[in-house]
C-alpha cells in the first residue's frame, strides 16, 4: 500500500496531510527519516528544495530519524507560530518563526546524524565525488566549505553531502546523503552565478545564522546516493579573501590529527572509528589549503590531484 | 596529576595491545582503546611505553634503561623527568603499576 | 595545543625503536637526532608536557562553535532580583548613593516597560545578588525626602551613569553582601516600620541598596560566551557570563526573540551535547 | 494499560513486534524515549528483516560506548584506589556490566555508582579527588554540599575534570533519613569479588534487593519503565538458589516491602510466573494499591494523571526524610532552583 516516488510527484495536500499524520518518509542515502509537523513554509521548502527525493507518504519501514517539527513547549505572551525541531531527544532547540520551519528543518535533520547516528563515523565535511574516487573537504564553517562542494558539483562532481562524511565501519567507503547545500549570506551570489538562479531556493530571510539559502542536489546525485565511493582526496580548506593560494600535504598522521577532533562521533565509536580513519588513507593523500578565491581554490585541487596521480605512477 | 597514588617501589606495566601507535617523525600518534582517546607522544613517553611492556620495572630501573637505549647520561635524561612523564602517562591508562 | 605539537614535530627527527605495533609513515631515514631529543628532554625538564591528549569529541568544531563572539548590536542593560529573575531592557535606572540607592520607581518602571524581556527564574547563584536583610533595606537617614533631585527623566541620567557606571557598579558588589531574608521581607519591614521608634517618619522608601544588582553593556560590547565552558559545564561569572545566563534562557526555549548572538549560544550548546554535558540548559 | 504491558513484553521479546509499521515506529519511539532501545535491540538483534537491523545496530553501537567507558571508569577507581585495602561495591549500571549480567545488554549506562563502608568515607573521597575527580558544578554550593553530607546516603557527585564523567559515592543505599532502615552491613559483608580486580559486586539477590530500593524507596522512580525490564531482567538473572535467598535476605535486611512490590511488578506486567508465585508470600508496602496505579500511571507517559505525579513526588521526600526536614527542604529547592518547564518529548504519531 506504500509506494516511493518523488516529492514533485506529489500533491501538495497529500504531502500535507501526511505530514499532519506524522507520517511523511523521506529516504536520503542510507538514512530513513519520518517527518511530522505540517506548516506551509515546510511544504514550500520540501516541494521547492527536495522536489526530486525519494518519499513514502505513509512509511512502509521503521526508520532512523523521526524529526518533528512543532511548537514550542512554553508560555507566550503573545501568540504568534513558532517552529523548534524535535529528533526525539533532547536538544538546545531555537524557537524560529515559522517562515523559518525549512532552517528548523534542515537543523533538526543534522543533529539528528551529528549526535544519533552510530552505523557511520561522522565528520563534519563536504564530500563530492567522480568515478575515481570522493573529496572530502573538512572545515570550519566559514572555511567556504559549501562553495568549493557547489563549485565541484559543477566540475561534473557528484553531490555526496555538504554537512558530513559518512565513513563506513570496517570498509571506510563514503556514503553519500545528498542534502541541499547550506549557503549563508555572502556565499549566496557566489553560488547563484556558479549553479544558475534555477537550482537555488528561495532566501530564508533573518535567520539566527544571518539570510540562508540552499543548492539543490540534483536528480542524478539522488539518484545514485545508493553508489558509495573511497576517498582520493582529503583537504583542509581555508578561504579568506585576498589570501595568496597554497598548498601543503599531510602526512597520515598530521591528517588523522586533524579529521579526528571534526567527527562528531568518534569518541562514541572508539576503536572502529579510528580505523576507519586511519583507512581511509589506503587510498587518500591529504593536503591543507588555503586561497582567496573559488577559482584558485580548483586549480589547487586539481594540482593535488594530478601530484597524488605521479605519485601513484 | 597522576591517575592515583604513585610510590617508588611501584613497578609499571604496559600492553601494546591497549593501543595502536602510527608514528611520523619521531612522535607518536597512540589511540588507547580503552579510553577511545587520542594522545600524542614524543620519543620519551613512547618509550617508556615500549619498554614496560615486556618486564615491569621501577621509575629508577626505568630511567636506567631509557639512558641505555637512547644514549643518554644521567643528566640530560634525569630521574625526575621519567617519573614525571610517567605520571603523565599514568593518565591516560597506556601504563598502570604492576597489582592494579 | 596545536603549536606545541608542531613544535615537537619540529624539533624532533626520527629514529623508531624495534616495535612491530606501531605503523611508520612520514620517516626520514638515518639523521642524527640525538641533538633534538636532548632539547626536547631540555624542554621537559622546564615543564613541557610530555605527552599531550587530542580531545576525542569534535574539537575542530568545538573551536568554531566555542569561539563564536557576540558583539552587542545595541546598548543592554540588565537588571537582576535576589531570587534569580531578571529583566532586560534599554532604560536606565538612577543610583544615589546618598538617597540610598537605585531608585524604586526607576526599577518598577524598568521591569514594566513593554520593550524589557523577563526572564523568571533560573539564574545561578553565582549571579544573583543577595537578598535584603529587614536592616540594610533602604538607604541613608534622610531618604524620607522625595526625590527633588532625581525628577530628571531617565534620558537625563543615561549619560552620566555610562560614564560612571563601572564604579558604580563595583560598589554595588560590595552593597550586596550576605543577608538571609528575601527582598519581599525587606519590603514588609520596611512598611511596618511606620509604628517603630524609626527617627524618621517616611511613609516609604524610595531607593534601595540590596536585593538588585544592575548593569549595563554597551554597545559593541564583546561577549565570548566560550570563555564561560569549563570542560562541559558551565562556570558563569561576571557580566558577560550574565548576558550568556539569559541567552541559554531565551535559547532553551523560555523567552520570545531578537536576542543578540543566539546562534552562536546554540552552537556552544551543541558542542556541549556532543561532549555529554548533561547540564546545559539552566538550572546549569 | 493492557497495551502498555503489551509494549514493554514486546520490548524484552516476550510478545512478537507489531506487524503494523506505524505500531512498530511507535513502539520504537517509545523504547528510545524511555532509554530502553539498546536493551530492545540486545533482545531481539538478529531476528529481524529490514529497517529495523539498522536501528538497533544503531542502538547497540551506542550503548558499546556506555559500556566500555565504564569499564574504563572501573579501570581508573582501581588505579585511584592503589595500594589501599578499600574494596568498593560496584552498584546498579556498573554492577550489572561488571557482571555481564542480562540487565546490562544493551543498557545505557552514564555514571558510575559505588559503596564503601562510611569509614572510609573521608579517604576515598581523598584518594579520588587526587586522580582528578572534583565536586561536580551542579551541587558545588555550599548548601549542597552540607545538605548532602549532612542527610544523604552519598557524597556529592564528583565529575572528572577531563574525562567529564561522574561518580557518585555511596555508604548507604538510602538517605540517612530514609523510613526504611536497610541493613546495610550485611549486604556488605555478603558482597562478592569481582575476579581479577579490586572491585566487588553485591550478592545475586542483594543486586535485585538493591534495584528494588532503588526503585521503590528512594527517588522518584525517574524511569519506570527502565525499571521494570531492570527488574525483570534481574529477576530472570536469578538462579532457584538465588530466588530462595531473596525472600529470606529481604527481611534479613528491612527490605521486604520494596521487594515485594518489584516482584509483584515483574509477575504483573512480564506474567512471569514464578513471580507472580513468589510476590504471593511476601509484604507489600502501606496503600499497596494506590501506589501501583500511581507508579503504572506514571510508566504510561503521555497519560500521565497529574495527581499519580504529585503522588509520587510527595510519597519519595515522604520516604527520605520526615516532616520537620522536608518542609524547608522542599522550600529551600523551590527557590534555589527554579526550573525550567520542559514538557515531555511528544511522539510525532498519534
Amino acid at each position: 500500500m506504500s509506494t516511493v516516488t518523488r516529492v514533485s510527484d506529489l500533491s501538495r495536500r497529500e504531502i500535507r496531510s501526511s505530514l499532519r499524520e506524522g507520517s511523511l518518509l523521506l529516504h536520503l542515502g542510507p538514512f530513513a527519516q519520518l517527518i511530522s509537523g505540517s506548516s506551509d513554509p515546510l511544504i514550500d521548502f520540501l516541494q521547492d528544495t527536495y522536489r526530486d527525493c525519494q518519499v513514502e507518504l505513509f512509511p512502509s519501514d521503521v526508520t532512523d530519524v523521526h524529526l518533528n517539527l512543532r511548537a514550542p513547549n512554553i508560555l507566550r505572551k503573545f501568540f504568534r507560530p513558532q517552529v523548534v525541531p524535535d529528533p526525539g531527544f533532547e536538544v538546545p532547540a531555537v524557537p524560529l518563526p515559522i517562515e523559518m520551519a525549512p532552517l528548523a528543518f534542515e537543523m533538526g535533520l543534522n543533529l539528528s546524524v551529528a549526535l544519533k547516528c552510530c552505523r557511520f563515523v561522522t565528520i563534519h565535511a563536504g564530500v563530492v565525488a567522480d568515478k575515481d574516487g570522493a573529496i572530502l573537504m573538512s572545515a570550519e564553517s566559514g572555511s567556504g566549505k559549501s562553495t568549493l562542494t557547489a563549485a565541484l558539483l559543477e566540475r561534473g562532481y557528484r553531490l555526496f553531502s555538504d554537512e558530513f562524511a559518512l565513513v563506513g565501519l570496517g570498509d571506510a567507503v563514503l556514503q553519500p546523503y545528498p542534502r541541499p547545500i547550506s549557503l549563508k549570506e555572502e556565499t549566496i551570489p557566489i553560488v547563484r552565478e556558479l549553479a544558475g538562479d534555477e537550482w537555488i531556493s528561495p532566501i530564508v530571510k533573518g535567520s539566527p545564522k544571518g539570510d540562508i539559502a540552499y543548492r539543490r542536489a540534483r536528480r542524478s546525485d539522488i539518484d545514485q546516493s545508493h553508489k558509495q565511493a573511497k576517498a582520493k582526496l582529503i583537504l583542509f580548506p581555508e578561504f579568506e579573501p585576498g589570501m595568496r593560494p597554497y598548498k601543503r600535504r599531510l602526512n597520515t598522521a598530521e591528517a588523522i590529527l586533524r579529521l579526528i577532533p571534526a567527527s562528531t562521533n568518534f569518541g562514541l565509536l572508539g576503536e572502529q572509528a579510528y580505523l576507519a580513519i586511519t583507512r581511509l588513507f589506503d587510498d587518500a593523500v591529504a593536503y591543507e589549503l588555503s586561497y582567496g578565491s573559488t577559482e584558485q581554490s580548483l586549480s589547487l585541487i586539481d594540482e593535488a590531484l594530478q601530484e597524488r596521480d605521479d605519485h601513484a605512477a | 596529576m597522576a591517575a592515583g597514588p604513585i610510590t617508588d617501589d611501584m613497578k609499571w606495566r604496559s600492553s601494546s595491545d591497549g593501543y595502536i601507535a602510527t608514528e611520523f617523525d619521531d612522535t607518536y600518534l597512540v589511540f588507547v582503546k580503552a579510553s577511545a582517546e587520542t594522545h600524542f607522544l614524543n620519543f620519551l613517553s613512547f618509550g617508556i611505553v615500549t619498554e614496560t611492556e615486556s618486564v615491569a620495572q621501577t621509575a629508577t630501573e626505568l630511567a636506567m634503561n631509557l639512558r641505555r637505549r637512547f644514549e643518554l647520561t644521567d643528566e640530560e635524561l634525569t630521574q625526575e623527568l621519567v617519573s614525571l612523564t610517567l605520571s603523565e602517562l599514568d593518565d591516560t591508562g597506556l601504563i598502570w603499576p604492576e597489582t592494579v | 595545543m596545536h603549536e606545541i605539537i608542531q613544535f615537537i614535530m619540529d624539533e624532533s627527527v626520527t629514529d623508531l625503536p624495534e616495535n612491530s605495533t606501531v605503523k611508520s609513515v612520514g620517516k626520514s631515514a638515518n639523521v642524527d637526532h640525538s641533538a633534538a631529543r636532548r632539547n626536547l628532554l631540555k624542554l621537559g625538564v622546564a615543564g613541557m608536557p610530555m605527552v599531550l591528549t587530542l580531545k576525542a569529541s569534535a574539537r575542530q568544531l568545538a573551536i568554531s562553535q566555542l569561539n563564536c563572539v557576540i558583539v552587542l548590536p545595541s546598548r543592554m542593560r540588565i537588571l537582576v532580583d535576589s531570587d534569580g529573575n531578571a529583566w532586560s531592557g534599554t532604560r536606565n535606572i538612577s543610583y544615589d548613593a546618598s538617597k540610598g540607592g537605585y531608585k524604586l520607581s526607576d526599577i518598577q518602571k524598568f521591569k514594566d516597560h513593554r520593550n524589557t524581556r523577563e526572564f523568571t527564574g533560573g539564574l545561578p547563584n553565582s549571579l544573583t545578588p543577595s537578598a535584603c536583610s529587614s536592616y540594610s533595606y533602604g538607604g541613608g537617614q534622610d531618604d524620607c525626602d522625595d526625590d527633588s533631585g532625581g525628577k530628571g527623566d531617565d534620558d537625563d541620567y543615561d549619560y552620566y551613569y555610562d560614564a560612571d557606571f563601572e564604579n558604580a557598579s563595583s560598589d554595588l558588589d560590595l552593597l550586596m553582601q550576605a543577608s538571609s531574608n528575601t527582598y519581599a521581607d525587606g519590603i514588609e519591614a520596611g512598611y511596618s516600620s511606620k509604628d517603630d521608634d524609626d527617627d524618621d517618619d517616611c511613609e516609604e522608601p524610595t531607593h534601595i541598596d540590596c536585593g538588585y544588582y544592575f548593569t549595563t553593556l554597551r554597545r559593541n560590547r564583546e561577549i565570548r560566551p566560550g570563555d564561560f565552558i569549563d570542560g562541559s559545564v558551565w562556570d558563569l561569572r561576571g557580566d558577560d557570563g550574565l548576558f550568556v545566563a539569559l541567552s541559554l534562557q531565551y535559547a532553551c526555549g523560555v523567552s520570545e526573540t531578537g536576542w543578540p548572538g543566539i546562534s552562536c549560544i546554540v552552537s556552544i550548546l551543541t558542542y556541549l551535547r556532543q561532549n555529554g554535558g548533561s547540564n546545559a540548559c539552566p538550572p546549569y | 494499560m493492557i497495551m502498555q504491558r503489551k509494549a514493554l513484553k514486546q520490548i524484552v521479546g516476550l510478545k512478537p513486534l507489531p506487524e503494523k509499521v506505524l505500531k512498530r515506529i511507535k513502539l520504537m519511539i517509545f523504547a528510545d524515549a524511555h532509554h530502553v532501545l539498546g536493551q530492545m535491540a540486545a533482545a531481539l538483534t538478529g531476528a529481524h528483516e529490514g529497517k529495523i537491523n539498522d536501528v538497533f545496530d544503531n542502538a547497540l553501537l551506542r550503548t558499546a560506548h556506555d559500556h566500555r567507558m565504564l569499564h574504563f571508569e572501573m579501570n581508573r577507581l582501581e588505579r585511584a584506589l592503589e595500594g589501599t585495602e578499600i574494596t568498593p561495591i560496584l552498584l546498579k549500571g556498573a554492577a550489572y556490566v561488571a557482571r555481564d549480567l542480562k540487565a546490562a545488554q544493551g543498557r545505557r549506562v552514564s555514571d558510575i555508582d559505588i559503596l564503601v563502608r562510611e569509614e572510609e568515607l573521608d579517604q576515598v573521597e581523598k584518594l579520588l579527588m587526587q586522580a582528578g575527580w572534583k565536586a561536580d558544578q551542579e551541587t558545588d554550593n555550599e548548601y549542597d554540599q552540607e545538605y548532602y553530607r549532612q542527610w544523604m546516603h552519598e557524597l556529592p557527585p564528583m565529575r572528572h575534570g577531563k574525562r567529564g564523567t561522574i561518580i557518585d559515592v555511596h555508604h548507604l543505599l538510602l538517605p540517612r533519613t530514609a523510613r526504611y532502615k536497610i541493613g546495610i552491613d550485611q549486604m556488605i559483608d555478603g558482597a562478592r569479588t569481582i575476579e581479577a580486580s579490586a572491585l566487588k559486586t553485591f550478592c545475586p539477590a542483594d543486586v535485585f534487593i538493591h534495584s528494588a530500593i532503588h526503585a521503590f524507596a528512594d527517588g522518584a522512580f525517574d524511569n519506570p519503565v527502565r525499571g521494570f525490564i531492570e527488574h525483570y531482567y534481574l529477576f530472570q538473572d536469578l538462579n532457584e538458589s538465588d530466588r530462595k535467598d531473596l525472600c529470606v535476605r529481604a527481611e534479613q535486611v528491612g527490605a521486604e516491602k520494596p521487594v515485594g512490590l518489584a516482584v509483584w511488578c515483574v509477575g504483573f506486567l512480564f506474567s512471569d510466573e514464578n513471580a507472580q508465585k513468589m510476590a504471593k508470600n511476601m509484604k507489600k508496602p502501606m496503600l499497596f494499591w494506590l501506589l501501583r496505579w500511581a507508579l503504572i500511571s506514571k510508566a504510561m507517559d503521555g497519560l500521565t494523571s497529574p495527581l499519580a505525579k504529585a503522588l509520587l513526588y510527595i510519597r519519595s521526600h515522604y520516604l527520605r526524610m520526615p516532616m520537620r526536614l522536608l518542609v524547608p527542604h522542599l522550600t529551600r529547592k523551590a527557590i534555589q532552583w527554579r526550573p525550567m518547564s520542559r514538557k515531555p518529548v511528544d511522539l510525532p504519531l498519534p
